[in-house]
């Protein structure tokens, strides 16, 4: 096949600079047709100031309601070989662990099928195959599966859920958020696979308030290791700290949401029955205060981008919930979520949406939830309270 | 080839097999870790073992050509274990402590910095722009790329007061965490669809497209003896998401497209509670190839930030200590009208105290 | 008499010549105070003139005939001067400090104690009630005397944490600062009003009266052949607005009706901004004439706040503090599902963080 | 006139307990066969737990759209003399200051023409005359206007104004609240007294950020006390406290919003550009520090009561203004505000409710106040920005 000549004068200009340039990315596959005119259409986006990609129709492997982002450029005859250019959203190991032979398998399938460009990763947080032609949807499936790998969510349905490296690597980890991923992950492999709910619905695992996967601004269901018991301290660490310049009156102390810490000149001590588990102190002294031991999570429900209603942070469901293997209460707190929502949500409507729309305590009750102040920052301060027909059961 | 024989549900692989043996050997049992220089991380074991991370920066958007030189680089270095994390960057994942430099200078090398680590900025959460995605107001990869450039010096260094944490959306849409982010990068439209009345009654449901909209600007219309829609200008706030439910709509415009920047948010619990990000300056023109409005805005705040925070203090929560006022003089940002909220619970960011610095 | 004649707009008397001859030469130029004892004020001049200022508790539906002895006991002590409070205590404004004693004496002996200074509980401010309006969910008067009778000993001390401000409002329409205290004691109806068909057409205008429901369950109807209107009662939450604009539309209901207690507001801009009461427990039944429960309800939460509250602490900052979940269970109050907001901006309200104290 | 029985029981159980009865109160007025008959029906409310008043059918004063509450008995046999029971709101002297004969000669018209029955004062501010019938109102209206008084706000209307004591008595009052409630009282008499906006509209007048007349959650224009200067400080007068038991570090400066101010043991500083004026510092100890001296106040605008949007707190309109007899900026400003909101505002519709519904941006480019920021406690979280057709003017 001839080639092209690649002009791209104004994406070159991104060329230059420290940071690792995502065009040299590009024209490191640019031998692929593809890459190549997607180089091309992007120049020419850069002149137009817009996009030339279209949306819409679908495509996507058999049986499967997701996992395919469809596209199509809108300058066919000018680029040819982007006039096609769908994306797999090929599901991640949990923690986004590898080792080098997986990877050099995943990249003999997308070099074969595709573009040869990825996302490593994409913000939800798959292994993103970036660009393939319609026909080679199901092929390159077939060599994915038989290499191990199968396909994320897109759509209305479960979405690939993300962990943090948790137990794998950090020492805050309050519960295995590898597994607790992955295990969710299998169990709901038919609702991640076809859409059956009003519209999409994310899970993430972070292991501790750092929350390092971000599962409080951006999951349907965000969980959040924490723990019940005391801060476990090193006060000889805790010394050395203060020995090698950390203030730790003004670092730790004064920045406390509760106060509860307190630092003697020589000593740490807490009010752990007023620590929120915010993490601060930890995360500045980890020789010095670890988490306590009996670890757990804290689940939040209904986190979401602004479309439509406006953004929304994760609301707390479950203050603390034991997360041992296989996990039944957290996928029954799920099925329970989806029932309902699954009945009366309207189309597109993220579940964080119906919740204000039906109200968190009709929601708690339709789900089974027992209502517990934890749930609310503060109780109403309107009093347009609705007793309806409950009036003459109520604790009066 | 039939269904039957289709190997499908099978999810992703077991993350076991990718963990490295002193991973295995001390799964959950990590006691503390420390951050001997930027981008390197040693975490010690209850045991006594250590893992040594390196994380190196990487533009997110790689050639399968990049992912076998990593693969190489985990070969030669890491015992072939590495990862990617949560921000887009790769960590090789070592035994042995006397790999990190050489690994580092092969990185180096090939053109991937190491850093990213502890109170500086880390690579930019962003998505797909120009480069696949048909509602973008602007491109991703290349306005995150002429930022990374020049907040450099904070990837490969720990100096800032807290972490810093910058993402990038290219539409209202908002993939990322770009709404509670310290600076967040925001494409945006602000003109309302065109609609295409030829294609539109094949290509869309009414219904739908209808209740997509949610100021209520989409009515039916009749035009010319078809079914289809018009647009109530005056209450279109150009969010798009008709143009995703239907294509005949078309929200895209050169002239109006551009690039809005929030501040202040933040995801994690430490402190504070978690934030939303907002709106600080609401329109830069799209400029490429390197978007210097957009640079600059950035470069300013992170400056202003790094001058003024106290250690510990996130950018959301330095400016709830200053104050807002404040944060506008310091960072030399014009008052605009666009930034008063007017959206639903609008009546819940008004300022409803005589607590003013006069 | 015509109309020419009357005397109109005049509005109110000019203060100035009912301030006392030391106000006078001292106005604007007041240096400091302090309260040497419950209900007693001394504020000192720049001049070093003193002002002694007398505070007496008063049930605010006064007599004639105890406003003139008022008046006559200014005459005797205060150079015939006196105020009233914006929580509707008498203060009786003396140029001698030897005049102090005898007056509270004499006002003692007459039923009117002196307090509500400093951090205690001064007079509850309040509405009609059964006393003169038509839409009260309970007395006001009669709620307000139980709960003073019982909390009387923190008017006439100042050993509390801080202020403890109680309102009182005999239903939604809240004539007071209600929505603003640290303890709000708050009248509500709980069935949807009944409507007089009959009385309807000639008393009202229908789409005023339809319009005036927040929740739009008011819709048009004809009843009888006559225009009138219905109500959805899942959609009433017995706001009593219907009400206020047509008297045909009834509200009350002696079986449902009753009180709501509600904590943490407060007015003032010294430390924390202002802040709206939060609801506790939705419903008390009415109990005339003592309301011992609701007597009870308040008396617990203030004795509560008392123990555990820190110095300066308002009601309101010292839940903020320990938490909303702590409050419930040191209170030992129930935590009910009507205490979670569904009204407009409900998710506003939502805990949404993970910062839990466990 | 033959004297019926007052029985009574259950409000007698009301005289009971330490606290001045409004019982006892009204039983020294009960020769008067108003208020004789008011307690006979209270009883009757206490027995059935419901009121027996109704409201409806417009009363008042010649020429006067508000100043009388109109209300009639719904036991009208029962209870005769209280058959109708209008209240007039007399408009209160500014700071309530009173001397003995102004009190007596209000007494004197009150028993005239009247039950003897009073609210030292309404909620509003008002001296509320409690209950006379029809046929007395415009006669009491006259002897009132003889005597130098005039009847308050109600109806949709400009309200009472009311304000705290200020320079009357306090050393805090960074501006003249009594000179400024009279006058603009005075001012808009005609907007008091004949109803022509959408709803109410109230002014509450405060001299400092303590806000003795809870302006900011009960007016529609608020106006706050407050200072551009440095908080005045007697070091003296502060060691003295610290001597005499204040612990200024935890019970000041701990508490101070801003963490502005600090005690080393000896001297009080204060960072003067973060103090935003909330009063706390000062309030524990007034002999060591004192507001600044270029006083001034925080013009707030908005607040409410829940009917019908749910309850509102003024808004930040100016942050600063100068409060100079005549006091036209605020004039001007609330002219401006009637002027809009009189136009476009909905029936029953507050103004703090109006400027939700239209905008606060929008609002104050209609009224021709420049946007800043300290009008609002955080910009918007949402991207829904209307750009409107300004598009190529902007600030770009
Ligand atoms: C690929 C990806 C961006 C990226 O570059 O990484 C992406 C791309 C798209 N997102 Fe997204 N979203 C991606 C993560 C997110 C996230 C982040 C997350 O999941 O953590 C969010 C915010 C969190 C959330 O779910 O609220 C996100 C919020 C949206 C929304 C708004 C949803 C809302 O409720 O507000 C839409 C609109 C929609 O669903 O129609 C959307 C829609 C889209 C569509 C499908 C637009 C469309 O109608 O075709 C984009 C396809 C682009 C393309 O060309 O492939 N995407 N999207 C991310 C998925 C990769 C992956 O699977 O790993
Ligand atoms: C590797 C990663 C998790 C993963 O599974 O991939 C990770 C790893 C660590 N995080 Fe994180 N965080 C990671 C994303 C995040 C995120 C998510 C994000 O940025 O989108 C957050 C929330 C950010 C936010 O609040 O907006 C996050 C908030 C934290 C915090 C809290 C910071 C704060 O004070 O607000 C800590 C504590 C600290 O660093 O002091 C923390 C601490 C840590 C520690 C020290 C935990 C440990 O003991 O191992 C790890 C090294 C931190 C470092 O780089 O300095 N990690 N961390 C992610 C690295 C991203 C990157 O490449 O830069
Ligand atoms: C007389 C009165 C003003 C008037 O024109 O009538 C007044 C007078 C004083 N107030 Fe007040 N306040 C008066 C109602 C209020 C109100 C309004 C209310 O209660 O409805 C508030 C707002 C309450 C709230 O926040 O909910 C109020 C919040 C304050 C504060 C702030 C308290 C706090 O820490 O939040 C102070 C400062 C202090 O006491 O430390 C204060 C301080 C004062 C001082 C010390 C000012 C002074 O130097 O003269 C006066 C004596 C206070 C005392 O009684 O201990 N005054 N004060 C009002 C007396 C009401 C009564 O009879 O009890
Ligand atoms: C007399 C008084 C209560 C008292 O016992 O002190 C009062 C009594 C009534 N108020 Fe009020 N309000 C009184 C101060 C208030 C206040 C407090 C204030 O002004 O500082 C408020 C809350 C602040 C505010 O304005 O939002 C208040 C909020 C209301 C409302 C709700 C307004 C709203 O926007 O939410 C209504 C309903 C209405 O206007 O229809 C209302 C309506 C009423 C009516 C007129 C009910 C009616 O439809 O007839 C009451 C007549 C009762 C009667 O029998 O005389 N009243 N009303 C107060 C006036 C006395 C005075 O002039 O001094
Ligand atoms: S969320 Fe917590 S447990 Fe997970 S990586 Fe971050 S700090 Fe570690
Ligand atoms: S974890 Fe947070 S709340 Fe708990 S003691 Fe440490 S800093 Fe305080
Ligand atoms: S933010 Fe918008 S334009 Fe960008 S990838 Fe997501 S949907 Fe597409
Ligand atoms: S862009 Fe948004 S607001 Fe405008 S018409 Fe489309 S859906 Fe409605
Ligand atoms: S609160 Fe309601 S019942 Fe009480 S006086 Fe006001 S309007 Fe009447
Ligand atoms: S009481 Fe309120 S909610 Fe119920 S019908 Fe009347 S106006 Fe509507
Ligand atoms: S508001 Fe301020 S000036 Fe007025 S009385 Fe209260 S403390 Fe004094
Ligand atoms: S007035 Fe308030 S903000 Fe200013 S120094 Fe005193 S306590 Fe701090």
């Amino acid at each position: 096949m001839e080639k092209k000549e690649l002009k791209i004068p104004m994406l070159e200009e991104l060329e230059k600079g420290p940071w690792p340039s995502f065009v040299t990315e590009m024209k490191k596959s640019a031998d692929n047709p593809m890459a190549a005119d997607t180089l091309r259409q992007l120049e020419q986006s850069y002149e137009d100031k817009i996009s030339h990609w279209k949306h819409g129709g679908l495509v996507g492997v058999m049986g499967y309601g997701g996992g395919v982002i469809g596209r199509y450029s809108n300058l066919p005859e000018q680029f040819p070989e982007v006039a096609e250019f769908h994306t797999y959203r090929v599901n991640q190991p949990s923690g986004w662990f590898y080792n080098s032979d997986a990877l050099r398998t995943l990249c003999d399938i997308w070099e074969k099928h595709g573009s040869g460009l990825t996302n490593m990763h994409g913000s939800t947080g798959d292994l993103i195959f970036l660009g393939s032609k319609t026909e080679a949807i199901e092929p390159c499936f077939k060599d994915l599966g038989e290499a191990g790998y199968d396909l994320g969510g897109s759509g209305s349905d479960v979405r690939t859920p993300s962990c943090c490296v948790g137990p794998g690597r950090c020492e805050w980890s309050c519960y295995d958020t590898l597994d607790a991923c992955y295990d969710i992950t299998q169990e709901f492999q038919d609702e991640l696979h076809r859409p059956a709910f009003p519209y999409k619905f994310k899970f993430k695992f972070s292991g501790c308030p750092n929350d390092c996967v971000a599962s409080i601004a951006r999951s349907d269901m965000s969980v959040i290791g924490t723990w019940k018991d005391n801060i476990r301290i090193d006060q000889d660490e805790a010394k050395k700290y203060a020995k090698n310049g950390v203030d730790i009156q003004a670092e730790i102390c004064d920045l406390c949401p509760t106060s509860c810490i307190d630092w003697n000149g020589s000593n740490i001590s807490i009010d752990n029955s007023n620590c929120v588990k915010c993490m601060h102190c930890i995360n500045v002294m980890p020789k010095a205060l670890r988490p306590g031991t009996e670890g757990g999570a804290t689940i939040l429900v209904g986190a979401k981008a602004p479309i439509i209603g406006g953004a929304l942070l994760a609301t707390v469901f479950v203050p603390f919930l034991e997360m041992e293997a296989p996990y039944d209460d957290i996928k029954e707190l799920a099925e329970a979520i989806w029932d309902f929502w699954g009945e009366y949500g309207k189309n597109r409507e993220r579940v964080g949406e119906f919740i204000q729309r039906v109200g968190l305590a009709t929601f708690m009750d339709e789900i089974g939830l027992e209502p517990v102040p934890e749930m609310i920052a503060h109780p109403r301060t309107n009093p347009y309270i609705f007793f309806g027909d409950d009036l003459d059961e109520d604790d009066e | 080839m039939t269904t039957a024989q289709r190997i499908t549900d099978i999810g992703p692989p077991n993350y076991k097999q990718f963990l490295p043996p002193v991973v295995k050997a001390n799964y959950g049992k990590w006691k503390y870790h420390e951050i001997p220089k930027p981008g390197v991380l040693v975490h010690v074991a209850e045991s006594g073992d250590k893992l040594f991370t390196v994380r190196a920066g990487s533009p997110r958007l790689i050639s399968t050509v990049t992912i076998r030189l990593f693969a190489a680089l985990a070969d030669k270095y890491s015992g072939g274990y590495l990862r990617w994390t949560s921000r887009n960057n790769v960590e090789f994942l070592l035994e042995e402590e006397k790999n990190i430099e050489p690994l580092i200078k092969e990185l180096g090398e090939q053109g991937y910095p190491v850093g990213g680590t502890g109170n500086g900025i880390s690579s930019i959460v962003h998505t797909q722009g120009w480069v696949h995605c048909h509602s973008a107001a602007t491109d991703a990869s290349g306005v995150v790329k002429a930022i990374m450039d020049e907040v450099y010096p904070h990837f490969t260094s720990m100096e800032l007061p807290a972490k810093l944490r910058i993402a990038f959306a290219c539409c209202l849409n908002m993939c990322g965490a770009v709404h509670c982010s310290d600076i967040a990068v925001l494409g945006l439209h602000r003109k309302p669809p065109v609609i295409d009345h030829t294609a539109l009654p094949k290509m869309c449901e009414v219904p739908t497209l209808i209740s997509s909209c949610p100021t209520g600007a989409i009515r039916p219309a009749t035009v010319d003896g078809k079914a289809s829609v018009e647009i109530e200008d005056e209450q279109c706030m150009y969010c798009g998401n008709c143009y995703t439910v239907c294509p005949a709509v078309q929200i895209n415009n050169a002239e109006a497209d551009g690039i809005s920047i929030w501040v202040g948010g933040k995801v994690s619990n430490a402190r504070s509670q978690p934030m939303f990000s907002k709106l600080v300056i609401p329109f830069i023109p799209n400029d490429p190839p390197r978007w210097p409005g957009v640079v600059d805005a950035v470069v300013n705040i992170v400056d202003v930030y790094a001058k003024n925070a106290r250690k510990h203090e996130r950018m959301g929560e330095w400016i709830e200590r200053i104050g807002w006022p404040k944060f506008f003089e310091l960072a030399d940002i014009p008052f605009s009208k666009y930034v008063i909220d007017d959206f639903k619970h609008a009546g819940e960011t008004y300022n409803r105290t005589a607590q003013i610095r006069q």
